[in-house]
C-alpha cells in the first residue's frame, strides 16, 4: 500500500479515538447500569455514529487519517489507520447500527433479560467492528476478529431457546477456529518478516520465505473464509441468523460477516500485493457457487429468517466473484464488490427488521402464511420489497451498481460464465423476493392473533431499505473513497495450493 | 409564440423532472391515503394527470420550435442518468400522458366500492411515472432503470385481484419480465464495455466498433431485443400477456395500450434507431430476422385471436399481432415503413385502450366476458358497442379510422424498399382481423339477445339510485365517457392526419429528424 | 534441526491433530478441548520460533513480542471457554443434549 | 517430525470408539489424508522460516528504558502493544456479559466441601492473595504481571466457591460488575486522557509517569481478571 504523503489532519485520529472508545465506554456503562442501558445505548449508537460521519469527512476532506497507538511507531508499537476502504465500512456500520439500536428500543421495550445484555453486548460488537476496520495491524487485528466472534455468538444465544443456543455454540466454534487458523497465519508471518504491521509486512513478503509466507496467507484466508461463511464454509451461517432475534440477524449479515471479509480484501490487495491467479479463480468458483446454492436453498426455505439467512450466503458468493476479474486487471471489479458489500449490508439488515416486525405481528414466520401480516404492515412489506430490489440488483439501487461494475469487468474479460452467475443470481433472488412480496397481494386467508408492531420499527427497517436504493445514486460521490489500489496481476505472493486449512 | 416560450429558463431543464414528478408523487402520498379518502385520491390523480398533460403540451411546443430538453445526473463513473425529450419521447409521451388521464377516469368509475384503492392508485401512478421515464430515456441505462421500475410497479397491478388465477398471471408475469430484464442488462453492460457509452444518437453509436465486433454487437442486438421484446409480446416471448387477463379492465388498458407493451415497442424502436441505427442494424444483417419475427407474430397473434372465446383473451393476442405492426415498421428498412411503425405506436394504443375499455363496461356493467355472451348487447349498451364497433373497424384497417393510415404507411415503406412479402403478411392480418372482429360486430348489433341481463342489470339500477323505468344511461358516466372520447380520438387522429400536429405529421418530423436519407 | 523449529513442529502436529478431533468427535466438550489444544499448538508454533537466533546481539534470551502476544492469545482462549462452556451448559439444561444435534454439518 | 505416525495412530483408534457415528470409515481416510497434507503444508513452512530470525527483541530493548518498567514482556504488554491488552481486557469483560446473558450461575453456596476443601481455603486464600499481590509488583522486571496474578485471585474464588464459602451479599451485586468492567474503564479512562494531553496519542504514557500509569492499570487489571475467572468459572449471572 502506498503511504499517503499528504500530512494527515488533526481531526481524522481524534474521531478514530472517537469512534472505538465511544462505543466501548457505552457497552461499559450498559452493564454497569442495566436498567438504563437502553437510553444510554441509544445515546452511545447515536455519538457513535456521528463520530463516524465526521471521521469519513475528515477521510474525504484531508486523506487517510493514522494514529500511532502508544506513540510508538510501526513495527514496535500498533497502528490506526482509516483509508477510503476502512471510512466506507465504517459509515455502513454506522448507519445499520444507529437504525438497528433505534429498532432496538422498541423490539425489547417489553423483554427486560433480553434488553439488559443485548445493549452491552451490541455496543461491544460495534466497538470490535470499528476497532478491526481501523486496525492496521495483523495481530491487533487477531484481538478484534475474536471480540467480534464472542459478541456475534453471545447475541445469537441471547433468544435463549434451543435453536438459538445451538446456532450461537456452533458460530463460536466455527469463529474460533477461523481465528486460530488466522493467528497461524500471523505467527508464521511474524517469524518470517518481524513485524505484524500492515505496511511493513507487505514490504517484506517479496522478500521473505516463500513456503512459510503461501501457508501464511492460505491459512489467514481460509480462517476468514470460514467467518465470511462463503460456499462451503456456510453451513454454520443459516442457523445462527436465523435463530437470533431480529436486530441481532440484522448486524449479523449485514456487518459481522462483512468484517472478515473487509479483512480477506484488506490482505488481498494491501498486504500480499494480490494474490495467485488461480488462488482468485478458485475463489470466483466458490463464489459462483454460493451465488447458485445459496440462492437455491433460500428458494426453497419456509420460513422467513431462514430464506433471508441463505440469502446471505448468496450474496457474499458475489464478493467473491470479484476476485478472478480483479486479478486479471479489472480493478473496476473491487469497486463493485464493495459497493455490493454496503448495498448488501443496508439492504439485508432490513430485510432482518422487516422480518423481526413479521414475526412480532404474526409470531411466526412461515412463508406461506404470511399473508394476514403483510396486509396489515405495509411500512414492513415495503422496506421487504425496496430491501429485494437492492437484493436482486434492480436500478437505480446499490446493488444495481456493484453489479454493473461486475459485469463490466466480466466481458471485458469476456468471462461469460460469471456473466451468467451474476445474472441467475439476480433472477433467482427476484424468486424467493417475490415469494414473499406476493402475498401482500393475496387476499388474507385467516385472522390470527396479533401484537402490534411499534411504528419506530416498521420506519426504521423502512429507512435502511431506502438507504439500499439511494446508495444507488451516491456513486460519483464516494467513489473515491473506494478506489482499492491496482491489483497487479504480477503478484507478489503466490498462495499455496488449496489453502483449506 | 415567443414570448410564451424563452428557451433560456433553468427551469426548462426541469420540465423532465417535473413530468416524472407530476405522477409520482401523487401516487406516493396516494399509498397513505386512507380507503375513504375518494375525493382526495381522486383530485390527486386527476391533477397529476391534467398536469403532466399540461407539462408535455409545453414540451411538444418547444420541441416544435427546435428546444430539447436534457436533464442529467451522474450515476457512474462515466455514465449519466440522462432524461431528454425529443421529437420520438414526446410522441410516447403524448400518448402515454393522454391515456393516463383518460384511464384515471375510467379507473375512479371502474374501482368504485372495490377494495385497496390507494394501492392500486399509487402503483398505477408510478406504472405511468415509470412509463414516461421510459419515453425521456437519453440513454440506454436510464432506459433500462425505468423499464425494470416498470416491471415492478405492474406487477402489483396484475395481482390486484388476488385471486389464484391473479396470483398464477403473476408469476408468469414475473418470470417473463425478470428474465427478459437479465437479459437486457447483460446486453446494455456488454454494449458499454464495447463503445464506452450508451447515449443514444441519431443513427446510433455503435458504427466506430462495428467493424471490429460485428459477432458481439449481433448477440448484444438479440439481448436487447429479447429483453424489451418480453413487453413487446414478440412471439415467442408473449406468453405473459394473454395470461396478465385476470387483472381489473383499466390495468388491461394500461398494459396494453399505455405501458407495458407499449415500452417494449418503444424500446425496439429506440435499439434499432437510436443505438445501432438502421443502417448499421442492416449492415449486421439483423433487421431481416427482426422483421421475420414481427410477421410471425403479426400472423401468429392473429391466429390465436381468432380461436379465444374470452372477450378479453381475444383482445389479448389481438395486441400480440398489432404491437408487432410496429416492430415490422421499424424492421423493413425505410422511412415509409418507418412511418407506419412509428406513428402505430399511438394508433394502436388509442385504438386498443377503447376496446378494452369496452370490454371492462360489458363485464362490469352486464357480467358479460365471453364473445358467445355477446349476442344482441349493442340494443343494450349502443354507445359502448359503438365505440367498440369504430375500434375494431379500425384495427382491421378500414378507412379513415386510424388503423388505415398505419397499414397504409406500412405497405407503402415495404413497397420503396422493394421487398413484398410483408405486404401479405398485412393482407393476411388484416383478413384475420376481420375475421375475429367482425363475427363479434355482427352477432352485438345483429343478434337477438339469448336472455334477459339478469343480474347485472339489477345492480345497475340499483346503483343508478332506482330510476323507475326512466330513461338512464347504459352504465356510470365515468365508465362510458373514456372509451367515447378514445373512439372519437381514434377517428379524428386518422381523419385529420394531415394536420400540423397529428401523430402522423408527428411521426414524419421524427423520420426526417432521426432517419437518415441518402 | 534446531530446538525451536522442534517445537514449532510439534505445534504443528497439534494443531492438525486437534482439527481432527474438533471434525470427528460430536460432543461438544470434546470439541471445545479440540480448539483448546488447537490453540496451544497454535501458541507452541509462535513462542517456540521466538528462541531462534536473532539477526542482532540482544540481551534477551527470546523476542518478547511473541511472548505478549500469546499471552493475550491465551486469555482470549480462555475466555473463549469459558463462553462456550456456559452456552453448552445451558443447552445441556435446556435440552439434555451435549451435541449440536442431527446435522453432523461441523 | 518423528512424532507424527505415532500420535496419529494414537489418536485414531481411542477416539473412534467414542467419535461420532456419522462419519463414515472412508470419509475418516480421506479426512486423514487431507489433514496429512495440511500438517505436511506447516511443516514445510516452519522448514523454511530461515536464520537469523527477524523479530523485534532489539527494537524492545532499545526503547525499553522508556516505557516504565524493566521486563520486556511487561513493557510489551502494557505500554509498547497495550491497546492490544486494553481489548484483551474487553474479550474477558465480555465472555462474561456473554456467559451472563444465557443464565444463572448454580450459586456456590450449595456445594458441600469434604474435609480437605473444607480447610484449604483457610490456609491458601490468603497466601494466594500475597502471591499474587508478589507478582504483580514483580512484574516490572521479572515474569508475573497482571495476569498471572489475576489468575491466581480467579483460583481463589474458584476455591472459595468450592468449599461453599458463602459470599457476601453485595459481592454478587453492583460491586461484582464494577469489579470485572475495573480493568477495562480504568485502562481505557487512561488511554483517552493520554490522548487528550498536548501532543499525546491514546495509550501514550509519559515516561514519567509510565511506571505509575502501568502499575495502577495492572491493579485494576489484575482484579478484574480474577473476578471475571471466577465469574466464568461460576457459569452464569448471579
Amino acid at each position: 500500500m502506498p503511504l499517503d504523503p499528504s500530512g494527515p489532519g488533526l481531526a481524522g485520529p481524534a474521531w478514530m479515538l472517537a469512534v472505538v472508545f465511544l462505543p466501548l465506554a457505552g457497552a461499559l456503562l450498559c452493564f454497569l447500569l442495566p436498567r438504563l442501558a437502553a437510553p444510554v445505548g441509544l445515546v452511545a449508537a447515536a455519538l457513535t455514529a456521528a463520530s463516524t460521519l465526521a471521521l469519513t469527512l475528515a477521510v474525504m476532506a484531508d486523506g487517510t487519517a493514522r494514529t500511532q497507538l502508544g506513540g510508538w511507531a510501526a513495527p514496535l508499537g500498533i497502528l490506526w489507520r482509516a483509508d477510503g476502504l476502512s471510512v466506507a465500512l465504517l459509515a455502513m456500520t454506522a448507519a445499520v447500527g444507529v437504525t438497528v439500536s433505534l429498532y432496538a428500543t422498541a423490539y425489547f421495550r417489553n423483554d427486560e433479560h433480553e434488553r439488559t445484555f443485548f445493549w452491552p453486548l451490541w455496543l461491544l460488537l460495534w466497538t470490535a467492528l470499528n476497532a478491526l476496520f481501523v486496525s492496521a495491524d495483523l495481530f491487533n487485528l487477531y484481538v478484534t476478529l475474536e471480540l467480534l466472534g464472542f459478541a456475534a455468538a453471545s447475541l445469537t444465544a441471547l433468544g435463549g431457546s434451543a435453536a438459538a443456543l445451538t446456532g450461537a455454540i456452533r458460530y463460536l466454534l466455527v469463529s474460533v477456529l477461523g481465528s486460530l487458523s488466522y493467528l497461524l497465519g500471523v505467527a508464521l508471518i511474524y517469524h518470517g518478516c518481524g513485524t505484524v504491521d500492515l505496511a511493513l509486512v507487505a514490504a517484506c513478503v517479496p522478500d521473505a520465505p516463500r513456503p512459510a509466507m503461501q501457508v501464511a496467507a492460505g491459512a489467514m484466508i481460509a480462517g476468514l473464509l470460514l467467518k465470511t461463511a462463503l460456499f462451503p464454509f456456510h453451513f454454520w451461517l443459516p442457523p445462527a441468523h436465523g435463530s437470533a432475534p431480529a436486530p441481532v440477524s440484522a448486524v449479523l449479515s449485514a456487518l459481522v460477516v462483512k468484517a472478515s471479509f473487509y479483512l480477506v480484501l484488506r490482505l488481498w490487495v494491501d498486504v500480499l500485493g494480490g494474490g495467485g491467479r488461480w488462488v482468485a479463480e478458485l475463489l470466483g468458483v466458490l463464489g459462483a457457487a454460493a451465488v447458485l446454492w445459496g440462492s437455491v436453498l433460500a428458494l426453497r426455505q419456509e420460513r422467513l429468517k431462514l430464506l433471508i439467512a441463505y440469502s446471505t450466503v448468496a450474496q457474499v458468493g458475489y464478493l467473491f466473484i470479484a476476485f478472478p476479474l480483479a486479478v486479471a486487471g479489472g480493478a473496476v471489479a473491487w469497486t463493485g464488490a464493495l459497493y455490493l458489500a454496503l448495498a448488501h449490508g443496508l439492504a439485508k439488515a432490513a430485510m432482518f427488521l422487516s422480518a423481526g416486525n413479521l414475526l412480532r405481528f404474526g409470531g411466526h414466520d412461515r412463508i406461506a402464511e404470511l399473508d394476514s401480516a403483510v396486509h396489515r404492515l405495509p411500512l414492513t412489506l415495503t422496506a421487504f420489497a425496496l430491501a429485494g430490489v437492492s437484493i436482486m440488483g434492480l436500478p437505480p439501487s446499490g446493488g444495481f451498481i456493484g453489479k454493473w461494475l461486475l459485469l463490466e469487468a466480466a466481458f471485458e474479460q469476456e468471462r461469460f460464465g460469471l456473466v451468467a452467475v451474476i445474472l441467475l443470481g439476480g433472477v433467482l433472488a427476484a424468486a424467493y423476493v417475490f415469494k414473499v412480496v406476493g402475498h401482500a397481494f393475496t387476499p388474507a386467508a385467516r385472522e390470527r392473533r396479533i401484537r402490534a408492531v411499534p411504528p419506530g420499527m416498521e420506519w426504521s427497517a423502512l429507512l435502511l431499505a431506502a438507504a439500499a436504493i439511494v446508495l444507488g445514486l451516491t456513486l460519483p460521490l464516494i467513489s473515491p473513497l473506494l478506489q482499492l489500489g491496482p491489483a497487479s496481476a504480477a503478484s507478489a505472493v503466490t498462495l499455496a495450493a488449496g489453502g483449506g486449512a | 409564440m415567443t414570448p410564451l416560450f424563452d428557451p433560456q429558463l433553468p427551469a426548462d431543464a426541469l420540465l423532465p423532472l417535473l413530468v416524472l414528478a407530476s405522477s409520482l408523487l401523487p401516487g406516493l402520498v396516494v399509498f397513505f391515503l386512507g380507503e375513504a379518502r375518494v375525493g382526495t385520491r381522486t383530485a390527486l390523480n386527476l391533477g397529476g394527470a391534467f398536469l403532466k398533460l399540461g407539462l408535455v403540451g409545453w414540451m411538444i411546443l418547444g420541441v416544435y420550435h427546435g428546444q430539447r430538453y436534457e436533464l442529467r445526473m451522474p450515476l457512474l463513473d462515466d455514465l449519466d442518468l440522462v432524461l431528454r425529450v425529443g421529437a420520438l419521447s414526446l410522441l410516447f409521451l403524448v400518448l402515454s400522458a393522454g391515456l393516463w388521464l383518460v384511464t384515471t377516469v375510467y379507473a375512479v368509475g371502474y374501482l368504485e366500492q372495490s377494495p385497496h384503492r390507494s394501492r392500486f392508485f399509487g402503483f398505477f401512478s408510478l406504472c405511468v411515472t415509470a412509463t414516461v421515464g421510459v419515453a425521456m430515456a437519453g440513454n440506454l441505462l436510464t432506459f433500462l432503470l425505468f423499464f425494470e421500475m416498470l416491471t415492478l410497479t405492474t406487477y402489483p397491478l396484475v395481482v390486484h385481484r388476488g385471486t389464484e388465477a391473479a396470483r398464477r398471471a403473476g408469476v408468469v408475469y414475473l418470470t417473463h419480465t425478470v428474465l427478459a430484464g437479465a437479459l437486457l442488462l447483460a446486453g446494455t453492460v456488454w454494449l458499454y464495455t464495447l463503445t464506452g457509452t450508451l447515449a443514444f444518437a441519431p443513427r446510433g453509436f455503435v458504427s466506430e466498433v462495428a467493424s471490429e465486433h460485428p459477432a458481439a454487437l449481433t448477440a448484444i442486438f438479440a439481448l436487447l431485443i429479447g429483453g424489451v421484446g418480453v413487453k413487446a409480446a414478440l412471439v415467442p416471448l408473449h406468453g405473459w400477456l394473454p395470461q396478465a387477463m385476470v387483472a381489473p379492465a383499466p390495468v388491461s388498458a394500461l398494459l396494453h395500450a399505455v405501458a407495458v407493451v407499449k415500452a417494449g415497442a418503444f424500446g425496439v424502436v429506440l435499439i434499432v434507431y437510436d443505438v445501432f441505427g438502421i443502417e448499421q442494424a442492416a449492415a449486421l444483417g439483423v433487421t431481416g430476422p427482426l422483421a421475420l419475427v414481427a410477421a410471425v407474430t403479426i400472423v401468429y397473434g392473429s391466429l390465436r385471436a381468432l380461436f379465444q372465446d374470452d372477450l378479453k383473451r381475444r383482445l389479448a393476442f389481438s395486441t400480440v399481432s398489432q404491437v408487432s405492426y410496429i416492430v415490422l415498421g421499424v424492421a423493413i428498412v425505410g422511412p415509409l415503413a418507418s412511418v407506419g411503425g412509428i406513428v402505430h405506436l399511438v394508433h394502436q394504443g388509442v385504438m386498443k385502450i377503447t376496446l378494452f375499455f369496452c370490454a371492462g363496461n360489458l363485464a362490469e356493467t352486464l357480467g358479460i366476458h365471453k364473445v358467445s355472451e355477446m349476442n344482441g348487447v349493442g340494443r343494450r349498451m349502443p354507445w359502448t358497442m359503438g365505440a367498440f364497433t369504430l375500434a375494431a373497424l379500425g384495427m382491421i384497417g378500414v378507412p379513415p379510422i386510424a388503423g388505415f393510415i398505419s397499414k397504409w404507411y406500412l405497405s407503402l415503406g415495404a413497397l420503396e424498399a422493394g421487398v413484398h412479402w410483408p405486404l401479405y403478411v398485412l393482407i393476411a392480418s388484416s383478413l384475420l382481423n376481420a375475421a375475429y372482429f367482425l363475427p363479434i360486430l355482427h352477432a352485438a348489433w345483429m343478434r337477438e339477445p339469448s336472455g334477459p341481463w339478469a343480474e347485472a342489470a339489477a345492480r345497475a339500477s340499483a346503483q343508478a339510485g332506482d330510476g323507475g323505468g326512466r330513461p338512464r344511461p347504459e352504465t356510470r358516466w365515468l365508465l362510458l365517457l373514456p372509451p367515447l372520447v378514445t373512439a372519437a380520438l381514434s377517428v379524428l387522429i386518422g381523419l385529420f392526419a394531415s394536420m400540423p400536429v397529428s401523430p402522423l405529421e408527428w411521426s414524419l418530423l421524427i423520420v426526417e429528424r432521426e432517419f437518415h436519407y441518402p | 534441526m534446531t530446538q525451536p523449529v522442534f517445537w514449532a513442529l510439534v505445534g504443528m502436529a497439534l494443531v492438525v491433530l486437534a482439527l481432527y478431533a474438533l471434525i470427528v468427535h460430536a460432543h461438544l466438550l470434546r470439541k471445545v478441548l479440540a480448539l483448546n489444544v488447537m490453540s496451544s499448538g497454535v501458541f507452541l508454533v509462535f513462542i517456540g520460533l521466538a528462541r531462534r537466533t536473532p539477526g542482532e546481539d540482544v540481551p534477551m534470551a527470546a523476542d518478547p513480542v511473541p511472548q505478549a502476544m500469546v499471552l493475550t492469545g491465551i486469555v482470549v482462549a480462555v475466555a473463549a471457554t469459558g463462553l462456550a462452556l456456559a452456552l453448552i451448559v445451558r443447552l445441556r439444561v435446556l435440552t439434555g443434549r451435549t451435541t449440536l444435534g442431527d446435522d453432523t454439518g461441523d | 517430525m518423528m512424532l507424527r505416525p505415532r500420535t496419529d495412530r494414537q489418536a485414531g483408534p481411542a477416539s473412534s470408539a467414542r467419535a461420532d457415528k456419522g462419519l463414515p470409515p472412508a470419509a475418516r481416510a480421506l479426512l486423514v489424508l487431507a489433514l496429512l497434507a495440511v500438517f505436511a503444508g506447516l511443516v514445510l513452512a516452519v522448514l523454511s522460516l530461515s536464520e537469523p530470525a527477524p523479530g523485534l527483541a532489539a527494537a524492545v530493548d532499545e526503547r525499553i528504558d522508556e516505557s516504565g518498567v524493566s521486563h520486556p514482556v511487561t513493557a510489551v504488554l502494557l505500554n509498547f502493544r497495550g491497546y492490544d491488552t486494553l481489548l484483551e481486557l474487553v474479550v474477558l469483560v465480555l465472555a462474561v456479559m456473554g456467559a451472563w446473558s444465557v443464565g444463572r450461575a448454580r450459586g456456590c453456596a450449595g456445594n458441600v466441601p469434604g474435609p480437605l476443601l473444607r480447610q484449604l481455603p483457610r490456609l491458601m486464600a490468603p497466601l494466594m492473595v500475597l502471591v499474587a499481590g508478589y507478582l504483580l509488583w514483580v512484574g516490572a522486571h521479572a515474569p508475573g504481571g497482571a495476569f498471572q496474578a489475576g489468575s491466581l485471585l480467579g483460583g481463589v474464588g474458584i476455591l472459595l466457591c468450592l468449599s461453599g464459602y458463602p459470599l457476601p451479599g453485595w459481592a454478587n451485586g453492583p460491586a461484582l460488575r464494577v469489579s470485572a468492567v475495573l480493568g477495562v474503564a480504568v485502562f481505557a479512562a487512561l488511554g483517552v486522557v493520554a490522548a487528550l494531553l498536548p501532543g499525546g496519542a491514546p495509550l501514550d504514557w509519559p515516561p514519567a509517569q509510565a511506571k505509575t500509569l502501568i502499575l495502577t492499570i495492572e491493579l485494576a487489571a489484575m482484579l478484574s481478571i480474577g473476578v471475571v475467572l471466577a465469574a466464568l468459572f461460576a457459569g452464569g449471572r448471579p
